[in-house]
C-alpha cells in the first residue's frame, strides 16, 4: 500500500493509532511514575503514555530477558524428566528512545553468540520496536552523543519523529510495514515533510554536543590506561554497592541461576533471575573466597565492561550513554564524571 | 458437695500469648480463680520514648501482629490529634475500610480456628482437616481473602506499611478498588456457611451481669473508629479522658493493676459493642443476630463468638458500601503521603499531647502520646483491650466455678478455657500486663 | 515419594506472634504445608503439646529474660533442626530497642514501683543464646521466603539469606527510589529477600531484614548528606530493628 | 503467554545415572557416572561438566577420567556447600543432570613429544588426574613426566591407591607432599612442606618442559615464580583457574577475569597469555 519508506501519522490520529494497536497485539509504552521517573508498562489508550520522556527506570531489556525467567522444568517424582522452556509473549514496544534500541542491539549480539542463548532469541522474535526519537537532551546525566546513539541507526520496526503537528514514520522492516497497513491512519509522507525532518536532524546535530573532550575512539586507550588509577578508590569509599546502576543499565546481563522446588519435592523449575557484579557474593566461591573482594574492584569491572571488554569482543561500546547509572546512584557516582575524572588523572600522570 | 479441684492450665492454647489459669476449690470452697499471664514483657511505652512521632505506629504495630491495623490506625489517631492534623473523607473511608478488613480477619480467625474445636470438641483444627476439610478450606479461604484485601490496601496485613500520619504513602488504583470489591462480594457465601456453621453451635449457658464499655456516637454510625467512650451504665466521655474510663489501679491484696469504671469491673469486645449499639448494625448483621438469639443486653460472656459473628457480616456489607463510596467519589491521587517526609520537615511538628481511641476486633484501643516540640515522644501509654478484660474474666470465672462444681476436672477445664477464649484475648499485645497476682506469696 | 514427614513445632519467645500469624494467613497453601509437615504444637492456634524430641523447632521473639534463655536452651536440646524466624528471633528486632536503655529504668517506666515483678534482660537474639540452623528475617516475615526455606530444611540444604541489599529487588520492582523523593531509605544497607515489600508500597525500608555482611557506613553516611537528610533520623531507624548487632557472640 | 518447549536450549541436561560411589577422604568422594543410553562425554582432560540436582542447583566440576574410558566418566567431588553436600548424600543407582563438557582443557596436542611438569595441590588433582591418565594410556606420545603433589595432610591425599602406584612407576617421576603430619604418614610420602619445596628437586630441561598447574587460587603466585625461576618459558606453563560459574555458556558473568569468561576461554589458560590480567591472580 505505502510504497515509500515513510508515512505520517497525525497527531489527531494518535490516539486512535494506540488504541488500535492496543486491540491488536500488547502494546508496552513509556508511563509516567512520578518525579520525573518513567516506566515501559501495558498501554491502552494514548493519554496513558509519556511521549517526552526521559529513559524509564528499567531499560527495555525487561521483555527480552525478564527479572526473572523459567529456564527449565522438571520433575523427579519417578524417573528425572525435563524440559527446557521459555514463556515468550508477542508485544510492541512503542516509544523506544534511539538510546535504548542500541542496548537491544548489545543483548542481540550477546545472545546470538555460541553458545546461542534460545531464551532471549525466542523471545527477541515476538517482540517488535517502535523507537521515538530525542529532539532534545533528556537530562545532564545522557551521554548518547559521545556514545554515537542519538540518532537512529536501525534495529527498530517502525521509528517515530515528532514534527509538531504530526509524526514522521520510518519503516523499516516488514513487520513494521505490516502495522502500518492494519492500521489504516498514515498519509504518504511528502517531500516537505521529510525535508522538516532533515531541518530537525541538522538542528540536533548542533543541539547534541560530545559530552567530554574525548575521541570515542580513543576511550579503549583510555582504559588501557587506567587499571591502576585512584579513581576507582575513589568509588570504593562512596559506592554502597546496592546494585542500582547495573540493574538499570540497558546492556547488563548479567545473571543468577536458580532452583525452586514446589511443596511436592518432586516437581520444580530452573530459573535465572537478574544478578549484578557490584554485589558483596558476585564473585564469592564454596570456601569463601571473593574474586572481587573490593567496591573498587567492582565499579572498575563495571566500566571496562562498558568501555573496554567489548570492545575487544563484539567491536562496540557497551554503553548507549542512556545515563540510568547515574540517575539511579543515590551516592552521586556519574558516569560523566568517572571518565572526565580517567581523563583528568590521567593528563595530570602525563603533564608530571 | 465437697471436693478439692486444683486446676493449672499452663500455657492456655488457641489465645494469642501466654496465659494460665489457676483455680483452686477446697472443699467445695473457691480459694483461688485467676488468670496469670505469663508473657514475656516488651516495654513498648518505655521504649518509644525518644523517638519520632512519625515511627509511631510503625513501632506500635509492633506491638501486636493479630491486631496490627488497629494498633495502627490507633497509633496514628495519636498522633495527628497531637498535631492537630484532621484527616480527610477519603482517608477516613480507607481507614475505616482497613479497620473493617482486620476485624473480619481476626473474627474470622477466632471463630474458625480458635473457638469451634472446643464445640466440636476436638483440640484444635488440625483434626478437623480430615473430618471437616470443607470447613477447613472455607475458614482458610476466608482469612486468606482479608489477607489479599489488606494486602491491596496497606501492603499486608501483619504491620501494615501504607497506613500512616496524614493519609496513606499508596492509594488503591481503579482496580484495585475492583479487586477488593470482587472479593468482598465473593466473601458473602462464604460468610453465609459461617453463619449456618455456627447456628449449629451450642453456647454454654452462663450469665452474669456487668458493665459494657466501647466507642459511642450520636449518629447512624456503628462506631469503630470515632466516638465518645460510653458504657452500658450510662457512662460517656470523651476520648481524651478516657483514664477516667480504664481507672486503672491498685488492689490492695496484690501488686497488681487492674481497670474498672462504674462496678468492680467491665467487658470490651464484639458483645460492648453490640449491647451498646445494636441498631446501628447493618440490617443484614441484624438479621443473623436476631437468628442467633443474640440481643442487647446481652450477658452470656460465650456469646461473644456469636457477636463476631454478627459483626463480621456488619463489617462485610459496610465494606462493601464503602467501596462503592469510594469508586464513585473517585480517589484523589494527590492525597498520597511521602513517608518520611518529616525528616524534609514537611509536616509541621509542634509539641502536644493526643489520644488515639479505635474499636480493635478485642476491645477499645487506646494509645496516648505525649511529644516534644521537635516531634519526639516524651511519654506514651497504651491500654489494650484484653488488658481490660482480664478483670472481668476473672470475675466471671468466680461465678462460674461454684455453678459447674459437678462436673468432672477436665469438663471444668475445658468451661474455664472455653471461657476465656471467648474473650478472644490477646494476651501478647498487653503491654501493661498489669494483672499477675501473686496470692500464695 | 512418600517420607515421613518431619515433626515441626512453633515457639513464642518475646514478639508480637504476627509472624506465626503469617503463616496462617497463606490460606489453603497452609494445607500444601500441613501436608509435608507434621505441627505437633503451634500454640496460638492448637491445643496440642509435644515434649519430645522435634525434628524441626521453630522460634518467634527474641530472648528477654532468665526464663527464655533456659526454655530456649531445653528446646534446642530436644530439636534436630531450629529456624529463627522472624526478626525478632533472627536479629533482635523492635524488642532490641529496649537495650538503649537501663533494664530497671524501662522497667520502673512501665511498671512503676512493682517493676522488679518483671525482670528482664538485655534483648538478644535465638542465635546469640543457642546455635541456629536456618533463619527466617523478615518483620513479618515474607511468607514466600519461609516457604523457600521450609524447602531448604525439608531437602536438607542450606538456605542463605541474601547478603546483598533490598535495592536490588526494588529494581527489579522498577520502583521509584526513595532518594528521589528525598527521603533517606534503608534498603542499601539492608539486606534483601522480601522482594522490597515496603518500598513496592511507596513507604520505606526500615532494616527489617538486618544489615549486609558489609555496609560501606562511611559511604552510607555521605549520602544522607548529600540528600540533607539528618545522620541522627537514620541511626535512630537502624537502630529501630538492628540494635542486638552489637551484642558480640560469646 | 506462550510455553515453547526449546529442544535446543543450552540449558537442557543429559541424564546421569551414578553407577558408583567412593569416599575418598573425609571430604571427597569419587562419583563415577554414565548418561543415559550410554552416550559418550566426549571431554577432554581439563574440561569441566555442571552437574545438577533438580531442586538444589549445578555446580561446575571437572572431569577427573580420561577421556579414553569411554563408557562412563569420573567426577572427584568436596562437600563445600550445597549442592556438593547434597551431592554427598547420595547413593550409587541415583540420577543427576549434567550439561556440558565446557571450556578449554589441557593443551594435549601442545604437551606431545615434550617433557612434562605436572604440579597438583589438593583438589588440583581431580583434573589433573584427567590428564594424568590420559598421558598413561599414551605414554608413549610423551616425553618425561614428573608429577608433583601437595595436599594438607596425609589425610587429604586424593586417589590414594593410585598414588601409590604412580610411585612405584618407573616411566615416570612422582613425589608427594603434605603441609603437615597430622596421623600416620604413609612411607611413601617423603616430604613435609609446601609444594614449591619439591620444584628445585625435579631435574628438567627447561626449553622443552612443559608445567602444568592446578589448586587453589593461593598457590598459583608462588608456583609460577618457582617455575620461571627454574627457566620454564612463560608459555609453556599451563593453569586451571577457579570461578563463581552459572552458566558455563560465557554469559551469567560470574566467571569473568577482566575481558575473558573462565568458563568458555578456560578453565585451562596459558600463563603466558594471562599474565597480563591483574584480576586473574
Ligand atoms: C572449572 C571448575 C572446576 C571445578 N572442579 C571441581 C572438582 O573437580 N571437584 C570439586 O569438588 N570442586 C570443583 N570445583 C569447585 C566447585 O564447583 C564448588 O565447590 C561448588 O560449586 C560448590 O557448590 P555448592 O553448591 O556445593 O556450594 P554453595 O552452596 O554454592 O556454596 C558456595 C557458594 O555459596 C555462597 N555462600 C556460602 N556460604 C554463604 C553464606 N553464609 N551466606 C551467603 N552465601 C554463602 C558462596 O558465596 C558461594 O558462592 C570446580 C570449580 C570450577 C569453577
Ligand atoms: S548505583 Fe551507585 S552505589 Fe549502587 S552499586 Fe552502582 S555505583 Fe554503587
Ligand atoms: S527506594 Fe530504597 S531500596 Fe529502593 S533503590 Fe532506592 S534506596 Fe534502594
Ligand atoms: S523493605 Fe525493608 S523494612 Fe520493608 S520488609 Fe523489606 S527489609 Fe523490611
Amino acid at each position: 500500500m505505502k510504497d515509500s519508506q515513510y508515512v505520517i501519522l497525525k497527531k489527531e490520529n494518535f490516539n486512535g493509532f494506540i488504541t488500535g494497536l492496543s486491540k491488536l497485539h500488547k502494546l508496552v509504552a513509556p508511563v509516567s511514575k512520578g518525579y520525573n521517573n518513567y516506566s515501559f508498562e501495558e498501554v491502552s489508550s494514548g493519554k496513558e503514555i509519556a511521549i517526552k520522556y526521559i529513559p524509564t527506570i528499567l531499560p527495555p531489556k525487561k521483555f527480552f530477558m525478564p527479572q526473572q525467567e523459567t529456564l527449565l522444568e522438571y520433575d523427579i517424582s519417578k524417573d528425572l524428566h525435563t524440559e527446557a522452556v521459555v514463556e515468550p509473549e508477542e508485544m510492541v514496544l512503542f516509544g523506544v528512545h534511539t538510546c535504548d534500541i542500541a542496548g537491544i542491539q548489545c543483548l542481540n549480539m550477546v545472545f546470538s553468540e555460541h553458545p546461542k542463548d534460545y531464551n532471549y532469541l525466542t523471545r527477541r522474535q515476538r517482540i517488535k520496536i517502535i523507537g521515538l526519537e530525542c529532539n532534545e537532551y533528556c537530562d545532564e546525566h545522557a551521554v548518547c552523543c559521545l556514545m554515537n546513539t542519538y540518532m537512529p541507526d536501525g534495529g527498530y520496526d517502525l521509528f517515530f519523529t515528532d514534527l509538531g503537528d504530526y509524526f514522521i514514520v520510518h519503516i523499516n522492516t516488514r513487520a513494521g510495514e505490516e502495522i502500518i497497513e492494519a492500521i489504516n491512519l498514515f498519509e504518504n509522507a511528502e517531500k516537505s515533510h521529510l525535508e522538516e525532518l532533515e531541518k530537525l536532524r541538522e538542528k540536533k546535530r548542533t543541539v547534541f554536543k560530545k559530552e567530554l573532550p574525548i575521541e570515542l575512539g580513543s576511550i579503549p586507550e583510555l582504559f588501557d590506561r587506567s587499571f591502576e588509577s585512584k579513581v576507582w578508590n575513589d568509588l570504593d569509599e562512596r559506592c554502597l554497592a546496592c546494585g542500582n546502576c547495573t540493574m538499570v543499565c540497558p546492556t547488563c546481563y548479567c545473571f543468577d541461576i536458580k532452583d525452586e522446588i514446589n511443596l511436592d519435592l518432586s516437581t520444580g523449575k530452573r530459573y535465572r533471575v537478574w544478578d549484578s557484579c557490584q554485589l558483596e557474593p558476585f564473585a564469592r566461591i564454596a570456601g569463601g573466597i571473593n574474586f572481587q573482594k573490593t567496591r573498587a574492584g567492582r565499579q572498575r569491572h563495571r566500566y571496562y565492561r562498558k568501555f573496554r571488554y567489548p570492545v575487544n569482543k563484539f567491536s562496540r561500546f557497551f554503553c548507549t550513554g542512556c545515563g540510568r547509572c547515574s540517575r539511579a546512584c543515590m551516592a552521586g557516582i556519574r558516569l560523566k564524571e568517572t571518565l572526565g575524572a580517567l581523563m583528568e588523572s590521567e593528563s595530570r600522570e602525563v603533564n608530571a | 458437695m465437697s471436693r478439692d479441684i486444683n486446676i493449672n492450665v499452663d500455657y492456655l492454647t488457641r489465645v494469642e500469648g501466654h496465659g494460665n489459669i489457676v483455680v483452686n476449690v477446697k472443699e467445695g470452697r473457691l480459694e483461688t480463680c485467676r488468670l496469670d499471664i505469663v508473657e514475656a514483657p516488651r516495654f513498648f511505652e518505655g521504649l518509644l520514648r525518644g523517638r519520632s512521632i512519625f515511627e509511631a505506629q510503625h513501632i506500635t504495630s509492633r506491638i501486636c501482629g493479630i491486631c496490627a491495623c488497629a494498633h495502627s490506625l490507633a497509633s496514628i489517631q495519636a498522633s495527628e490529634d497531637a498535631l492537630s492534623i484532621t484527616p480527610s473523607e477519603q482517608t477516613v473511608k480507607l481507614r475505616k475500610l482497613l479497620l473493617h478488613f482486620e476485624t473480619l480477619d481476626s473474627h474470622l480467625l477466632h471463630i474458625y480456628l480458635l473457638a469451634s474445636p472446643d464445640l466440636l470438641g476436638v483440640k484444635s483444627f488440625i483434626p478437623l482437616i480430615d473430618t471437616h476439610n470443607q470447613v477447613v478450606r472455607r475458614a482458610l479461604r476466608l482469612k486468606k481473602t482479608c489477607n489479599d484485601m489488606c494486602s491491596i490496601l496497606a501492603g499486608r496485613h501483619v504491620h501494615p506499611i501504607t497506613a500512616t500520619i496524614g493519609g496513606f504513602t499508596k492509594l488503591p488504583g481503579k482496580k484495585d478498588l475492583d479487586a477488593i470489591l470482587n472479593m468482598l462480594e465473593g466473601m458473602r457465601p462464604d460468610i453465609e456457611a459461617t453463619v449456618e456453621f455456627v447456628s449449629t453451635m451450642r453456647f454454654p449457658e452462663f450469665e452474669r451481669d456487668t458493665e459494657y464499655v466501647a466507642l459511642v456516637s450520636d449518629d447512624n454510625e456503628y462506631p469503630l473508629l470515632t466516638g465518645d467512650l460510653g458504657s452500658t451504665d450510662g457512662v460517656r466521655k470523651g476520648k481524651r479522658e478516657y483514664r477516667d474510663v480504664t481507672n486503672e489501679f491498685v488492689v490492695p491484696h496484690s501488686s497488681a493493676k487492674h481497670t474498672r469504671l462504674s462496678r468492680e469491673s467491665y467487658a470490651v469486645g464484639s458483645l460492648a459493642r453490640l449491647n451498646l449499639s445494636y441498631d446501628k448494625l447493618h440490617p443484614e448483621a441484624k438479621e443473623i443476630a436476631s437468628a442467633l438469639g443474640l440481643k442487647p443486653k446481652c450477658i452470656n460472656p460465650y456469646m461473644n463468638t456469636a457477636a463476631q459473628l454478627v459483626e463480621s457480616v456488619h463489617c462485610l456489607e459496610d465494606a462493601i458500601s464503602t467501596v462503592e463510596d469510594l469508586k464513585n467519589m473517585g480517589i484523589d491521587y494527590d492525597e498520597e503521603i511521602v513517608v518520611g517526609l518529616n525528616e524534609q520537615s514537611r509536616i509541621p511538628v509542634k509539641a502536644g499531647s493526643g489520644v488515639g481511641a479505635v474499636e480493635a476486633p478485642r476491645g477499645t484501643l487506646y494509645h496516648n502520646y505525649e511529644i516534644d516540640e521537635r516531634g519526639i515522644i516524651q511519654h506514651a501509654n497504651c491500654i489494650i483491650p484484653t488488658n481490660q478484660n482480664l478483670n472481668n474474666i476473672e470475675r466471671d470465672m468466680e461465678k462460674l466455678v461454684p455453678e459447674i462444681l459437678d462436673k468432672s476436672d477436665e469438663e471444668i477445664t475445658l468451661y474455664l478455657e472455653m471461657l476465656v477464649r471467648a474473650y478472644d484475648p490477646c494476651i501478647s499485645c498487653s503491654t501493661h500486663i498489669v494483672n499477675v497476682k501473686f496470692v500464695n506469696r | 515419594m512418600k517420607r515421613p514427614k518431619p515433626k515441626v513445632a512453633f515457639f513464642d519467645f518475646a514478639s508480637c506472634e504476627g509472624c506465626q500469624l503469617q503463616v496462617a494467613n497463606t490460606g489453603e497453601t497452609l494445607l500444601d504445608v500441613l501436608d509435608v509437615i507434621d505441627v505437633v504444637e503451634f500454640r496460638e492456634i492448637m491445643s496440642e503439646k509435644w515434649d519430645r524430641e522435634l525434628d524441626i523447632a521453630i522460634i518467634e521473639g527474641s530472648i528477654t529474660d532468665h526464663h527464655a534463655e533456659e526454655r530456649l536452651k531445653q528446646i534446642r536440646e530436644r530439636s534436630r533442626i531450629l529456624i529463627a524466624f522472624g526478626s525478632c528471633a533472627a536479629i533482635g528486632g523492635v524488642n532490641g530497642m529496649k537495650n538503649n536503655f537501663d533494664p530497671d529504668e524501662i522497667g520502673k517506666y512501665v511498671y512503676g514501683s512493682d517493676y522488679h515483678f518483671f525482670p528482664t534482660e538485655k534483648t538478644r537474639a535465638v542465635h546469640q543464646v543457642v546455635k541456629v540452623d536456618y533463619s527466617v528475617t523478615g518483620c513479618p516475615v515474607y511468607i514466600p521466603e519461609f516457604v523457600e526455606v521450609l524447602k531448604a530444611v525439608l531437602q536438607g540444604i542450606p538456605y542463605y539469606v541474601p547478603d546483598y541489599a533490598v535495592c536490588v529487588e526494588c529494581k527489579l520492582n522498577e520502583n521509584v527510589c526513595m532518594y528521589e523523593k528525598r527521603v533517606g531509605c534503608l534498603g542499601p544497607v539492608t539486606r534483601a529477600g522480601c522482594n522490597s515489600w515496603c518500598i513496592n508500597n511507596r513507604n520505606m525500608c526500615y532494616g527489617c531484614r538486618g544489615i549486609v555482611s558489609n555496609p560501606n557506613e562511611k559511604g552510607a553516611k555521605d549520602v544522607l548528606s548529600r540528600y540533607n537528610i539528618p545522620l541522627d533520623l537514620v541511626l535512630k531507624k537502624i537502630d529501630m530493628y538492628n540494635k542486638c548487632r552489637e551484642i558480640k557472640n560469646e | 503467554m506462550e510455553r515453547v518447549v526449546l529442544k535446543e536450549s543450552a540449558y537442557n541436561i543429559k541424564k546421569g545415572k551414578i553407577l558408583s560411589i567412593k569416599q575418598m577422604t573425609e571430604n571427597e568422594k569419587l562419583f563415577e557416572i554414565a548418561l543415559e543410553g550410554g552416550e559418550s562425554l566426549g571431554h577432554q582432560p581439563g574440561q569441566f561438566v555442571m552437574v545438577s540436582l533438580f531442586g538444589v542447583g549445578e555446580a561446575p566440576i571437572s572431569l577427573s577420567s580420561s577421556p579414553v574410558t569411554g563408557g562412563s566418566f569420573e567426577l572427584c567431588i568436596r562437600a563445600a556447600g550445597k549442592v556438593t553436600n547434597a551431592l554427598h548424600r547420595l547413593e550409587a543407582g541415583a540420577e543427576v543432570g549434567i550439561r556440558g563438557p565446557f571450556g578449554k582443557g589441557f593443551p594435549v596436542r601442545a604437551l606431545e613429544g615434550n617433557d612434562l611438569l605436572i604440579i597438583a595441590c589438593g583438589l588440583g588433582l581431580a583434573p589433573l588426574r584427567s590428564l594424568i591418565r590420559y598421558i598413561f594410556d599414551n605414554r608413549g606420545d610423551f616425553g618425561k613426566v614428573h608429577i608433583l603433589f601437595g595436599c594438607r595432610s596425609p589425610g587429604n591425599i586424593l586417589f590414594i591407591d593410585e598414588l601409590k602406584d604412580w610411585n612405584k612407576r618407573t616411566d615416570i617421576s612422582f613425589e608427594c607432599t603434605v603441609d603437615q603430619v597430622d596421623c600416620a604418614r604413609p612411607d611413601w610420602i617423603r616430604y613435609v612442606g609446601l609444594i614449591t619445596t619439591l620444584i628445585p628437586r625435579v631435574q628438567i630441561e627447561p626449553e622443552r618442559t612443559f608445567a602444568v598447574v592446578v589448586g587453589p587460587p593461593v598457590v598459583y603466585k608462588y608456583v609460577i615464580k618457582e617455575l620461571l625461576s627454574r627457566n620454564i618459558p612463560e608459555r609453556q606453563i599451563f593453569l586451571s583457574l577457579e570461578r563463581h560459574m552459572k552458566c558455563g555458556l560465557g554469559k551469567c558473568g560470574h566467571c569473568q577475569i577482566q575481558g575473558i569468561y573462565c568458563c568458555q576461554d578456560g578453565p585451562v589458560f596459558n600463563y603466558g597469555e594471562i599474565k597480563h590480567l591483574k584480576e586473574a591472580f
